[in-house]
């Protein structure tokens, strides 16, 4: 086993990259994201790797096109403003099947907003922030050494796929340290090889084209349908999530990321005033874990959702529940992050209201 | 002693038609660029990043690996790609509204930062794919779609001068505007594309050649006339000459 | 259960954050869970800066709070931020070299420590931080002053390796202090 | 056969007329009937008098046009 | 009544926001809405207006946001990728609560895709494709008049609301003639009265300040609580739907846009053939007839949702049905229009299944 | 007769407290934008548009209406505002990353279509409010929190010269590079700042103040020693100067 | 229910676009539905040129169609892409100075116009156009000429407005030439 | 009371000591005592030989100080 060591979520995701096998990244400054910018420029070059700080999100977001065009693993990472920028490249790379990781670290919105943890970028990161049917696959972690494994399962998802990869944290996330054990360093050599379409050159073979592109909308369609044959599959094998004291559960909490974590203290103390209280709590936010938690629901009383939004994911619980129960939302926004106490309160209501 | 062919298409441009209007300088400017793949033998390790625009179907043209970049970003896809592969050669490909209106950012800082790559950049005044509106380095006077009342500086602004202002970063090695408006005039341009190949090639920094085009579609004129028209008009305000050469003579 | 939650506050250049890190890291070693956040952001210039730590023998939910159980405060403006929120029966930390107002509250343990004073007798005022994690570290014993050792010597290395006694000293006397 | 001579590909022009515009001899012209592009493509009219100067080809926009020169070693 | 005129899609929203009072257009062109940005440089002149040609998208929108600002009349158009881009600027826009009208003239996606006329930006355009807990509100006009007459309201709600207010149109209606009649021009001394908070000058009062800011996440939330109190009002008075032989119809056709047309001629085809079917069609597609649309499904023996897009708007449809039916979804991609055939095709096999 | 106070917080500037650092060089600028709007009478008429970065709270503190624009967008909303009220004097206030980098762009066009707008440009050779990273205008060399190597050619390339590069644009009417490092400086600063907004109230194009100005915490040196390093190096790589001046003498 | 569906293609030129945007205006002075939606795009640098007209008494579903019920074909390459989608019994409409090779269906009706010719008889190529306009007119009668004409008027301004006689001429010619 | 004098307002001052380092007359320096955020403000320790000059207001980054003199007008 791997030493611990405290390390705060920013830099403990660049180091997973590195450790991933990631010798490139494009980026660009923004709180509360920062510090893995920093980080990534202080240690690629450690290790043969090429920081490079893009002129602003728009550039960077084009920099991993390209970068990912030629095979390598590359990655970058923003927050929500700079996010909103990088959408258009991400529809043309998720256009171009190119397997890239994207982080952000999410804040207050909407606009400037603040630099506080939110999670109001969900519908951005899972239904499509860009033009065109596609799909990021998205990852969200609720703890520092989640967010290291998850990244390091970003990049495999990335590759195995052609596929942007968005792994979807907060500020808190970034900006909190907790003991992390680091996966070992990847072996480049072991890395999926890529050569039969990425672009490094055309000689001794046809050249590689790559494009989002056809003029004529019959190729377009099939390109498409050539996505959606993929994300079927994903939807198939990669759905994640997990479950805390479900089974005599009476009610079910739902939450990711950053607000799980705080659900689960929430669990803890309802737990203790006598309230059957569980956590269903989705890994990949695409794909959504339907069936999962359609399942989890079954014959419980209530289900109440929480998120740091006025409420985007509570859309995916209520097509995952689908009228067989009512679903409770429960939200914060612009960077106030509930406490367990509020949260309890909210879940309290609910159980009076159903007993 | 047969004939031979001593003038015939270039190795590295595929069997595809060209899409371009008749008379577009676009097609002497790709034949331009293959010539010179060909006589720098790299085809084999050339990347190339075509723009949006009318050449957006450049990628397919250029027997070398190819993509094609969001509308301005060539140069931020082409930095992309040769810090992932310093050992490449890579070439952008961009028309003066990918260039020098939305991708401005990306151009200038490709340039500021050096970055080893080449930019053949087709200033036609105009944007030709979308039909005809203004470009930033529309004349003065001009009427387009979106300047019908004739470019004027109140309304519309200034034509801008791309070469000019990339000459004022330090990390531009090469970067040489012409024209392909005669035998003698795509000669030069020849030699200019070659030497920012080599430019590149050296390792010396960033290098870009602008090349004043027609386009007889949208300046309603006939090939010729948009030929003569370019000479009257666009060479005045976009003087051809060197202006950064970091590489010398080529030998 | 155990859980212990810090906010130590003060001004950029007091090594607040660092304090929070060392014990943080020491809570760790001591085969806990624990958190450290930072506050963040443009209210930092020439404000205030600081930090929450949560030890806890569980897996730890949230990493901030509203209510702190214990608090480090370095000056003023954070004497007046922070105080009104500690928990009843909580604990008040005060570096009285800076802050020379008393605190309000009536049903919170306050221990005033003289912090730059002692520093400055040990040999450096920027190791007051550690004079007032001493303090904190007698009064709570949330983690072994081993693993606060243990810490400092990952944290503090080349050049600064050299500081690693002297902060031990500080750490020594701030204990003192507290027991008093 | 002549020495020099120009081979055009009647299907790949587009009847831009540059090369005719160029040719220093003025052996080349537009051919009366349309390729299938709906274009009236330029041809070598007069067989006699190119002299291979490859002027036609370096402003053909469309690669349509190859030269052939006789004795001739180097390209360029 | 006014004189029918035969105007492309484009160039009759260009008109009837010029009636509308709209005298500032910033925008970029792009294929296959450059016919307004084209008409609008011609015509604004014309009314002693001003039209800026912006040197990108990302200018655009925050051209729009200055113009906006000030409390004049302002709209940009664009395409897919251009929408994509002004998605950072849009969050800015909504955070700072500036009226202004956006039209996109979808074509197919993801990346650069083709220029024909598609629905796949339902999700960008209605969840929000920019960071943050924001609306749009959204309408959806199915032929040029309407377009018309949306482009109108568009500008009342976008005051009315102090919010941006998005016109999804797609390629096939921005490149089509169509008969229109247009109405009267709005006389400018009756438009709204902004000066309450717009930028126009400090001059005899206290200045006023624009923002989407606030460092401190409890303001910040109080500003979101604000826009969605606003939000709630939308949804309570400015839901628009239309329904078509509904009343005695056993299947239910749902389409918006240039699709619902096309189902229009469904019905009619279907009727022929002796099947019972109705359409509803959503006007606004934020706030979306969740109410209306459960009620017009009510008792019907099945509900076939078709979009030009892999599927969007039906995630809203079945939010809307809540379990209490199956919902089939019928769609094409990448540029690719459903012909009334192959749609009474999909309708016919649903009719099997459900007999 | 009492003694009168000859020097006192201009008008045109709120109570607010400023936000910034300890010698912080932002807050002299506010001052003297401040003075110049109170010399010219314009407080009714003004309008502000702040950047993002460490003056993005500029909006408050100036007692105009005001606003914040999206990071680097500053240009393209004040054109927006000023096209739609001409008879408004528009300014914006924006540091280096912010302009000469995301918002490299706007900037550009702004000057280049001529918008008859006054841009105050800081110029601190580095990112303030996210912490010290690298900026385009990073000397070489440099250390900061993304270039923990010092800045060097090769990989990040060379710092910018905006005013070089905004001088080869038509549409400028008024571009210097001052400093506010002594009172005397301070003094022709707020003359070019003057004539900035002198150029847009005559209508006579766009109009843009370069300050060089000081970091002191993230360069990591005392307010005093940030003057002396800026004196050092700064105005050896960014020498002040007059780049174009349209408007000729102030009465 | 009447309904007619065209298809007109051609060079960028030949004038298909104006055809079809006076046929689907003079339907609107019929009072009847119409809609005309041009091919558009990089597909027409230096390619054909088309537009669909949709003319109905009822509202009008799609604008577009995979089966057009008539055709007006002014090129070779369009002929080659527009005539095997023709629906069966359609009328297919040639212009045959320019169509140099025959039609493949045998179930459509072909008329054959040889309508640069005529124009030119007329006194000006570009009129073609309308030749292969007046041939349609007569054929399906989908609309009347009187509207043609009042389509015509309201198109052809300032400058234009000289051309008016001239194109009627060129439609009556193209009618009478159908008659036959 | 001195002709010429500057008042400092010492909670927007925040110890830059700017204003310090270009007195001419160096009347200025910083107080002993911490304002509440905590900085050591400037402070006039000489009350006499202040000219008025503002080369202090000049430079002060906070809008802190204030100058006053007597028998002046203009300001500038
Ligand atoms: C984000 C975005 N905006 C706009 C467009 C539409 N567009 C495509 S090409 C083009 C301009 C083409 O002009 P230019 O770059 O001068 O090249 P040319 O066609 O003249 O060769 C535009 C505006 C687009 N594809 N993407
Ligand atoms: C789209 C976007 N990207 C990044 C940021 C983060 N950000 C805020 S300010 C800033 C740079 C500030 O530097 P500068 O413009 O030099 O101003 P200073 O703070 O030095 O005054 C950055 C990168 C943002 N707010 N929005
Ligand atoms: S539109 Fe202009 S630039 Fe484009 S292919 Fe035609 S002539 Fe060339
Ligand atoms: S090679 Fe020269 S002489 Fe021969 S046809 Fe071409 S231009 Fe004329
Ligand atoms: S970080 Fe730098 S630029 Fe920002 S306020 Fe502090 S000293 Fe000024
Ligand atoms: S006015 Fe001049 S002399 Fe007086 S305190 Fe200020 S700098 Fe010193």
């Amino acid at each position: 086993m791997a030493e611990k060591v405290m390390v705060k979520g920013n830099e403990a995701m660049g180091e997973a990259a590195v450790r991933a096998g990631c010798r490139l990244y494009f980026g660009y400054p923004i709180t509360p994201q920062s510090e893995l910018t920093e980080y990534m420029s202080r240690r690629l070059p450690e290790v043969e790797g090429t920081f490079l700080q893009s002129e602003s999100e728009v550039a960077a977001v084009n920099m991993i096109y390209g970068a990912a065009s030629t095979g390598t693993r590359v990655m970058t990472s923003t927050s929500s403003p700079g996010f909103s920028l990088m959408q258009e490249g991400i529809s043309y790379i998720a256009g171009a099947e190119l397997p890239s990781v994207f982080i952000n670290v999410v804040r207050g919105g909407p606009g400037l907003g603040d630099i506080q943890p939110a999670q109001s970028d969900y519908f951005q990161g899972t239904k499509g922030g860009g033009h065109g049917d596609y799909h990021l696959i998205v990852l969200a972690p609720s703890s520092v050494q989640e967010a290291v494994d998850l990244v390091q399962l970003a990049f495999d998802l990335a590759d195995k796929y052609r596929n942007p990869v968005l792994v979807l944290a907060d500020g808190m996330l970034g900006q909190m340290m907790e003991p992390v054990e680091f996966p070992e360093f990847r072996d480049l050599n072991t890395l999926p090889d890529h050569s039969s379409w990425a672009m490094q050159g055309c000689e001794g073979r046809e050249p590689h084209k790559i494009t989002s592109f056809d003029i004529d909308p019959i190729n377009l369609e099939k390109m498409n349908l050539g996505y959606q044959k993929k994300y079927r599959e994903i939807e198939a094998n990669e759905v994640r999530y997990e479950t805390e004291m479900i089974e005599d559960a009476e009610y079910l909490l739902v939450g990711y990321g950053t607000m799980a974590r705080i659900l689960g203290t929430v669990v803890k103390m309802a737990r203790n005033e006598g309230i059957k209280v569980g956590l269903f709590r989705p890994i990949t936010l695409w794909p959504f874990p339907y069936k999962e938690l359609e399942s989890a629901a079954e014959g419980k009383k209530a289900l109440l959702t929480v998120e740091m939004s006025m409420g985007q994911m509570v859309e995916d619980v209520r097509l995952a529940i689908n009228g067989k129960m009512h679903v409770d939302f429960y939200g914060r926004t612009g960077g106030v992050v509930p406490t367990p106490e509020e949260v309890l309160r909210e879940l309290k209501k609910i159980v009076e209201r159903s007993e | 002693m047969a004939a031979k062919a001593i003038f015939k298409k270039p190795q590295s441009l595929s069997d595809k038609e060209f899409t371009y209007c008749p008379g577009c300088h676009h097609g002497i400017v790709h034949r331009l660029v293959a010539e010179v793949i060909d006589e720098l033998g790299i085809q084999g390790k050339t990347l190339m990043v075509a723009p949006v625009g009318c050449s957006v179907f450049a990628y397919t043209f250029f027997d070398v690996d190819g993509t094609v970049a969001a509308h301005g970003r060539a140069p931020a896809v082409a930095t992309g790609m040769k810090r992932a592969m310093p050992d490449k050669v890579v070439f952008t490909y961009q028309g003066d509204g990918d260039l020098a209106a939305i991708g401005t950012a990306e151009i200038i800082h490709a340039a500021n930062r050096g970055e080893k790559i080449t930019t053949i950049f087709i200033n036609n005044a105009i944007y030709g794919m979308t039909g005809g509106q203004m470009a930033p380095t529309t004349l003065l006077g001009m009427k387009t779609t979106t300047s019908p009342y004739g470019r004027e500086v109140d309304r519309e602004g200034y034509p801008i001068h791309v070469s000019e202002v990339l000459k004022e970063l330090s990390g531009v090695a090469y970067l040489e505007r012409v024209a392909v408006s005669s035998p003698a005039e795509v000669r030069k341009a020849k030699q200019a594309i070659k030497k920012a190949f080599m430019t590149q090639i050296k390792g010396l920094g960033f290098s870009l050649v602008e090349v004043l085009s027609t386009c007889p579609t949208n300046w309603g004129l006939s090939p010729i006339e948009a030929i003569n028209w370019l000479n009257e008009n666009m060479k005045k305000e976009y003087p051809l000459g060197v202006f950064v050469d970091k590489v010398g003579e080529l030998k | 259960m155990s859980e212990n939650i810090l906010i130590a506050a003060g001004f950029g250049g007091q090594g607040v954050m660092l304090l929070g890190q060392i014990l943080a890291t020491a809570a760790m070693y001591d085969n806990k869970h624990s958190t450290w956040l930072p506050s963040y952001g443009p209210e930092m210039r020439g404000g205030t800066a600081n930090c929450t730590v949560v030890i806890s023998d569980e897996l730890i939910g949230s990493p901030v709070t509203d209510s702190p159980g214990e608090l480090i405060i370095m000056n003023i403006p954070s004497l007046l931020k922070f105080e009104p929120a500690l928990k009843e029966d909580g604990l008040l930390i005060l570096n009285t070299s800076v802050v020379d107002r008393a605190p309000q509250r009536k049903d919170v343990e306050v221990v005033k420590i003289d912090a730059n004073k002692i520093a400055e007798e040990i040999g450096n005022t920027k190791i007051s931080n550690m004079v007032m994690l001493g303090a904190y570290l007698e009064k709570t014993g949330a983690v072994t002053v081993e693993s606060v050792e243990k810490a400092l010597r990952k944290k503090l290395t080349g050049k600064k390796a050299a500081l690693i006694e002297l902060n031990l000293k500080a750490i020594e006397a701030g204990m003192k202090l507290a027991r008093k | 056969m002549p020495k020099n001579f120009v081979v055009i590909d009647e299907e790949r022009c587009k009847g831009c007329g540059l090369c005719i515009s160029v040719c220093p001899k003025k052996v080349l012209d537009f051919a009366d009937h349309f390729n299938s592009k709906g274009y009236h493509p330029a041809t070598q009219v007069d067989k006699e008098n190119c002299i291979g100067c490859g002027f036609c080809y370096m402003m053909c926009p469309d690669t349509a046009i190859t030269v052939y020169r006789e004795n001739v070693e180097v390209k360029g």
